[in-house]
């Protein structure tokens, strides 16, 4: 093809969106994905958050694979032996339109880059671009598995890992301190059963997350979601912090919290279907030098855009409105015939007049904040052993329960530190 | 040399394939390309066609989907391809499907006729020998080696026989099926994807073939198909645990006693 | 009524053990449904393999010519279409083997009838029908065919049958001259390389060695050897090995070699993979040897041994050296 | 459920090669060796015979978690050839 647009490489959200709106504007570009279609590699824990995304790619959702609308959130506090769950649900999370989905990402990205193809765009699986072309510093094509691709302009979309973006020198290696490994496994169950156990409506879903000593001291946490047919259950963990510890191997801490009494009658019955993992950028965005350079522009996780806000866990919004937004610069950048730096510099300011660089700028630091340990031991333990204090009744006489909120906070929680990590918190 | 090739949309082999609870059909999973033998027979034409000029068609009988593996034949780079497509072509057998693609054949010149030695799904191995037979030409299976020699309208065939090979001479034209070792079949340019996805592919119908329903699909076939069965389950396997010696001896007492084996 | 017909195929003056399991099946068969039970043999002086085949069965057809020789597809057409076309037998029964699967689907053409190959498993239903048993998928499901008219073209997966056992009557010896007309056959063999020499055909063997990439060096299939020879059976190859170089092709077990069902098979420093897995999973009895506990083989294998092959073979092979008395 | 048993419900397609190489070297001097806990996969172990640090490529979720841990920067790791290594099904 004489004169390709673009070459978007990564079958992922960010890669789809970006490919799906350039061809959807009319521009020509081949999608590389190095798995059998779009999604065989991709993995997510899974809940996306569609309102932010709606007005990027407003026309996409209509038969697009969600698989249930979020309308009950839950948390839990662990501890060793105990543990306090918090739960919310409202007519808000339903309307006027569900905030969020759970998703599996394997169907979930392959009904995309069908969407892709029917727009006109070149969705090329079981290919791995393996470098850029480059031509005095400037990007003009890839290489995949030797054979040459000339394009005007690469979006990169090739994941959290992002050897092109490396090779691009947009940014460095990523560093143990900003990742996180989520592994997890997909259960079925039967539809029916799934709202029974969990108390659901038709086709409504639950998003639960789980902190505290499920990771023995680490920075990370649990969670399961509810898919239409199955559950996904999994574990996140801070890579530098597991690496430090060493606390257990790895897949024995997703076997100890799926035994916990917390999970195990959720899941009691069920069969394994798939395990999968997958790395998380948690401040990632710190090793990216520039969102763009001469030629090229990065996005999604390989752009290091995700959000860990503790309770709400972003990433496939960023990366699909920054997809989105790659592809809008592009078109522009071809309407001026320049593709160069200078050019491409618009992509930064679309993501800043976005929520993608907006949030990122408001919560980029929150990874610290959740990195600290005592979130993982302490605190869950005092939320459980003043519970516990709070509805035994034991053999003597029972304290006033304003006398034992003062005498849990005196020992368990009020030093310095607890003060200091309040005082951060403030970044949430 | 106009080579006609035929090629089969199959399952890969790592995709699900459920039985129905009630035997009447299976569940395969989504997760289908060209059949591993038919792209050698793609791969071998291209070869030959690049050695000696000529065309290249690939023919498929199957649902529309079947359009993506005539496309990938285009990106490998076949002139034209040729979808056999009508309801009434679907679920017959081989002697059904064979007569249908022999009759797509004959709308064409062709010196040569290629196909795999057996489709993945099936694998029977009897398309192409009936397909050669309604052509009325001679037909080698298994082949592993071609040599074409257009000026004397033959072709010289390796093919895997009983304790070796055999070296055969047919007249052209002349069917052959393609056995592993063939060749290594080439993987499509990327440019050659991208022009593959634009590609017209040919339709042709029952009419333009020349049959009428009742000689191709599921009435034409010879065979009926009763149901389909999960295959038997073999026990879940024992371990054998222990020290090599332990182990050995473990194994030979339940070879002996448990398994009748010895 | 022409009957049963079992094909009795050969090589250097010997008879495909298959034809002795298809023999067993096919006297049931013609017995259910009270017919004759016919050998056919193809090829030159045939008398002796036709003396052979007499305990067996009620009749043998010899169609000799000296065409048919060495197996050649066109002259073997020739003469096998024109003879049943002529008798008319209900069903035509052969082992799923290389000359079968290159001759009989062609005779399916040429009689314009249907074929069904690598039967695993043939019965007789009420109203005297047969019901047939195929692998699909790679051996994923089953179906059941039937035919709809006759003959019934039939291969069988070599092995999936007893062989049957010899009668005191005496088959009756019918020979006939069958004339081919030389320019049907335009196939010329211009050559027939054996490279197996005298090893028993992996299809037909009672044991299977077989071994992967986990052999680490084509010499090391020599521990496979000494296992192998202790229990009369043969060496098998992964397609790693083969097309490494460090095998023969013709051993090759999986869907791009052969489809073996022996009695035991021990499948040695071999992962398992689909391809591999779909030319021995009929197989009797699986034992499998691997260093990786989550090899897939194991779930194919009746017994598994999470070992090292290289403490283990010797070890095997030598107590059972002493177990089988050798 | 052991985690090979996880592993061996998935789909991978698996090259000849290892897209996985270590450095022995560095292996040896490491301590503790931190891929034998960290790899969620569990692929990583010694090797009874040789006692060398081994990863059973083939088992792979491509999640570079161990690139990332090694302290030694003895992992050598790219993603396998385009069409090999796991494909998730659910993912």
């Amino acid at each position: 093809m004489e004169g390709l647009d673009a070459v978007v490489v990564g079958g992922g959200l960010a890669g789809l969106a970006a490919a799906y709106r350039l061809a959807k504007d009319g521009l020509s570009v081949i999608l590389f994905e190095r798995g059998d279609h779009p999604g065989s590699k991709s993995m997510t824990g899974g809940r996306l958050y569609l309102e932010p995304v709606r007005p990027y790619l407003p026309e996409l959702w209509e038969d697009a694979p969600l698989e249930r609308m979020v309308t009950k959130e839950r948390v839990t506090a662990m501890a060793e032996g105990a543990s306090v769950t918090f739960e919310f649900t409202s007519e808000g999370l339903r309307r006027p339109q569900p905030h969020s989905w759970t998703v599996l990402r394997s169907p979930f990205d392959r009904w995309f880059g069908e969407k892709v193809a029917e727009v006109g765009g070149f969705v090329i699986p079981q290919r791995k671009v393996t470098d850029l072309l480059k031509e005095d510093g400037k990007v003009v094509g890839v290489v995949a598995e030797g054979e040459e691709i000339p394009a005007q302009v690469v979006i990169l979309a090739d994941g959290v890992l992002s050897p092109l973006g490396e090779k691009a020198g947009l940014r460095g290696p990523l560093d143990p301190r900003y990742a996180a490994v989520g592994f997890k496994e997909v259960i079925r169950l039967e539809q029916g059963e799934i709202e029974k156990r969990f108390g659901l409506r038709e086709g409504e879903g639950l998003a639960h997350l789980f902190f505290g000593s499920i990771t023995k001291g680490v920075f990370g946490g649990g969670f399961l979601y509810t898919n239409r047919e199955s559950l996904s259950l999994g574990l996140v963990v801070g890579i530098e912090a597991f690496a430090e510890r060493l606390p257990a191997e790895m897949p024995e801490l997703l076997e100890e919290f799926k035994a916990r009494p917390e999970v195990a009658p959720l899941i009691e019955g069920g069969e394994l279907l798939e395990y999968s993992a997958h790395l998380i950028p948690e401040g990632a965005h710190r090793m990216v030098k520039r969102l763009y350079g001469d030629g090229v522009l990065l996005a999604g996780d390989a752009a290091g855009f995700a959000l860990n806000h503790g309770i709400t866990v972003r990433g496939m919004d960023f990366a699909l409105a920054s997809g989105a937004l790659a592809a809008q610069a592009v078109k522009e950048a071809k309407e001026r015939g320049d593709f160069s730096t200078g050019s491409l510099a618009r992509y930064e300011e679309l993501l800043k007049g976005s929520f993608v660089l907006k949030d990122m700028e408001a919560f980029g630091h929150t990874s610290e904040v959740l990195a600290h340990e005592r979130l993982y031991d302490r605190y869950p333990y005092f939320l459980c052993s003043l519970a516990e204090e709070l509805f035994r009744v034991g053999a003597g006489p029972k304290e006033k329960i304003s006398r034992t909120l003062w005498r849990f906070a005196k020992d368990l929680l009020l030093d310095s530190k607890t003060w200091k990590d309040l005082w951060r918190m403030r970044e949430l | 040399m106009e080579i006609v090739v035929l090629v089969k949309r199959v399952p890969d082999s790592e995709a699900q394939v459920q039985v129905k609870p009630d035997g009447s059909g299976v569940t395969v999973e989504e997760r289908y390309g060209m059949n591993f033998f038919d792209s050698l027979a793609v791969e071998e034409a291209l070869r030959i066609k690049e050695k000696f000029g000529g065309r290249v068609t690939a023919i498929s009988l199957g649902p529309s989907q079947s359009v993506e593996v005539l496309r990938t034949a285009i990106a490998m780079g076949v002139d034209d391809a040729i979808l056999l497509e009508e309801e009434a072509l679907l679920g017959g057998d081989e002697y059904a499907t064979a007569r249908a693609l022999a009759a797509g054949v004959k709308t064409l010149p062709y010196d040569l006729v290629l196909c795999g030695r057996e489709a993945f799904d099936d694998s029977s191995g009897v398309v192409g020998p009936v397909v050669a037979q309604f052509l009325g030409i001679p037909s080698v299976t298994m082949v592993t080696k071609v040599e074409v020699e257009p000026e004397q309208r033959k072709v010289k065939v390796e093919r895997e026989a009983e304790g070796g090979r055999e070296l055969i001479e047919a007249p052209l034209p002349a069917l052959l099926t393609a056995q592993k070792g063939l060749n290594e079949p080439r993987v499509p340019p990327v440019m050659g994807v991208v022009k593959a996805m634009k590609a017209q592919i040919k339709k042709l119908d029952l009419g333009s073939l020349g049959l009428g329903p009742e000689e191709v699909g599921q009435k034409g076939a010879k065979l009926e198909v009763l149901r389909y069965i999960e295959p038997p389950k073999r026990r879940a396997v024992k371990y054998i645990k222990g020290e090599p010696p332990e182990m050995v001896k473990e194994l030979i007492e339940l070879l002996k006693t448990e398994a009748k084996a010895l | 009524m022409a009957g049963i017909w079992v094909y009795a195929e050969h090589h250097d003056g010997k008879l495909k053990k298959v034809t002795f399991e298809l023999l067993g099946k096919g006297r049931e068969l013609a017995q259910g449904r009270g017919e004759e039970l016919g050998a056919i043999l193809l090829g030159k002086d045939l008398d002796p393999l036709a003396e052979e085949l007499s305990p067996y069965a009620d009749r043998v057809h010899c169609l000799e010519s000296p065409l048919l020789e060495v197996y050649n597809c066109d002259a073997f057409l020739e003469a096998l279409s024109s003879f049943s076309a002529e008798r008319n037998p209900s069903m035509i029964m052969a082992g799923a083997t290389y000359q079968a699967r290159d001759l009989f689907p062609a005779l399916a053409g040429r009689l314009q009838k249907g074929i069904v190959v690598d039967c695993l498993g043939v019965e007789l239903a009420d109203g005297g029908r047969f019901l047939l048993r195929k692998p699909i998928y790679g051996g994923k499901a089953l179906v059941e065919v039937a035919f709809k008219e006759e003959p019934q073209l039939v291969l069988v997966r070599p092995r999936t049958f007893p062989p049957a056992e010899p009668r005191s009557e005496r088959a009756e010896v019918s020979k006939e001259q069958i004339e081919i007309d030389p320019t049907k056959v335009r196939l010329k063999v211009l050559e027939v390389m054996k490279t197996a020499g005298e090893k028993v055909d992996i299809t037909e063997a009672d044991v299977i060695v077989c071994g992967g990439r986990g052999l680490k060096d084509p010499e090391n299939f020599k521990l496979l050897e000494e296992l192998a020879e202790v229990l009369g059976g043969v060496v098998g190859a992964t397609r790693a090995v083969v097309d490494a170089g460090w095998r023969p092709q013709e051993d090759q077990v999986g869907k791009s070699g052969k489809t073996v069902s022996p009695n035991l098979y021990f499948a040695v420093g071999l992962s398992g993979a689909v391809h591999h897995v779909m030319g021995m999973d009929t197989s009797k009895v699986v034992v499998a040897i691997n260093r990786d506990p989550m090899a897939p083989i194991f779930q194919y294998a009746d017994y598994g041994l999470v070992a090292d092959l290289f403490q283990v073979l010797p070890l095997l092979a030598e107590e059972l050296k002493k177990e089988l008395g050798k | 459920m052991k985690v090979e048993e996880k592993l061996a419900l998935g789909f991978f397609r698996t090259d000849d090669r290892s897209h996985i190489v270590l450095d022995q070297e560095a292996c040896r001097a490491c301590d503790p060796k931190v891929c034998l806990k960290i790899c969620p996969a569990g692929l990583y172990s010694i090797s009874e015979e040789t006692g060398e640090v081994v990863v059973e490529y083939a088992g792979c979720l491509e999640c570079g978690t161990c690139l990332l841990a090694c302290p030694k920067g003895a992992i050598r790791w790219e993603y396998p050839r385009g069409g090999y290594g796991v494909q998730y099904r659910y993912g």
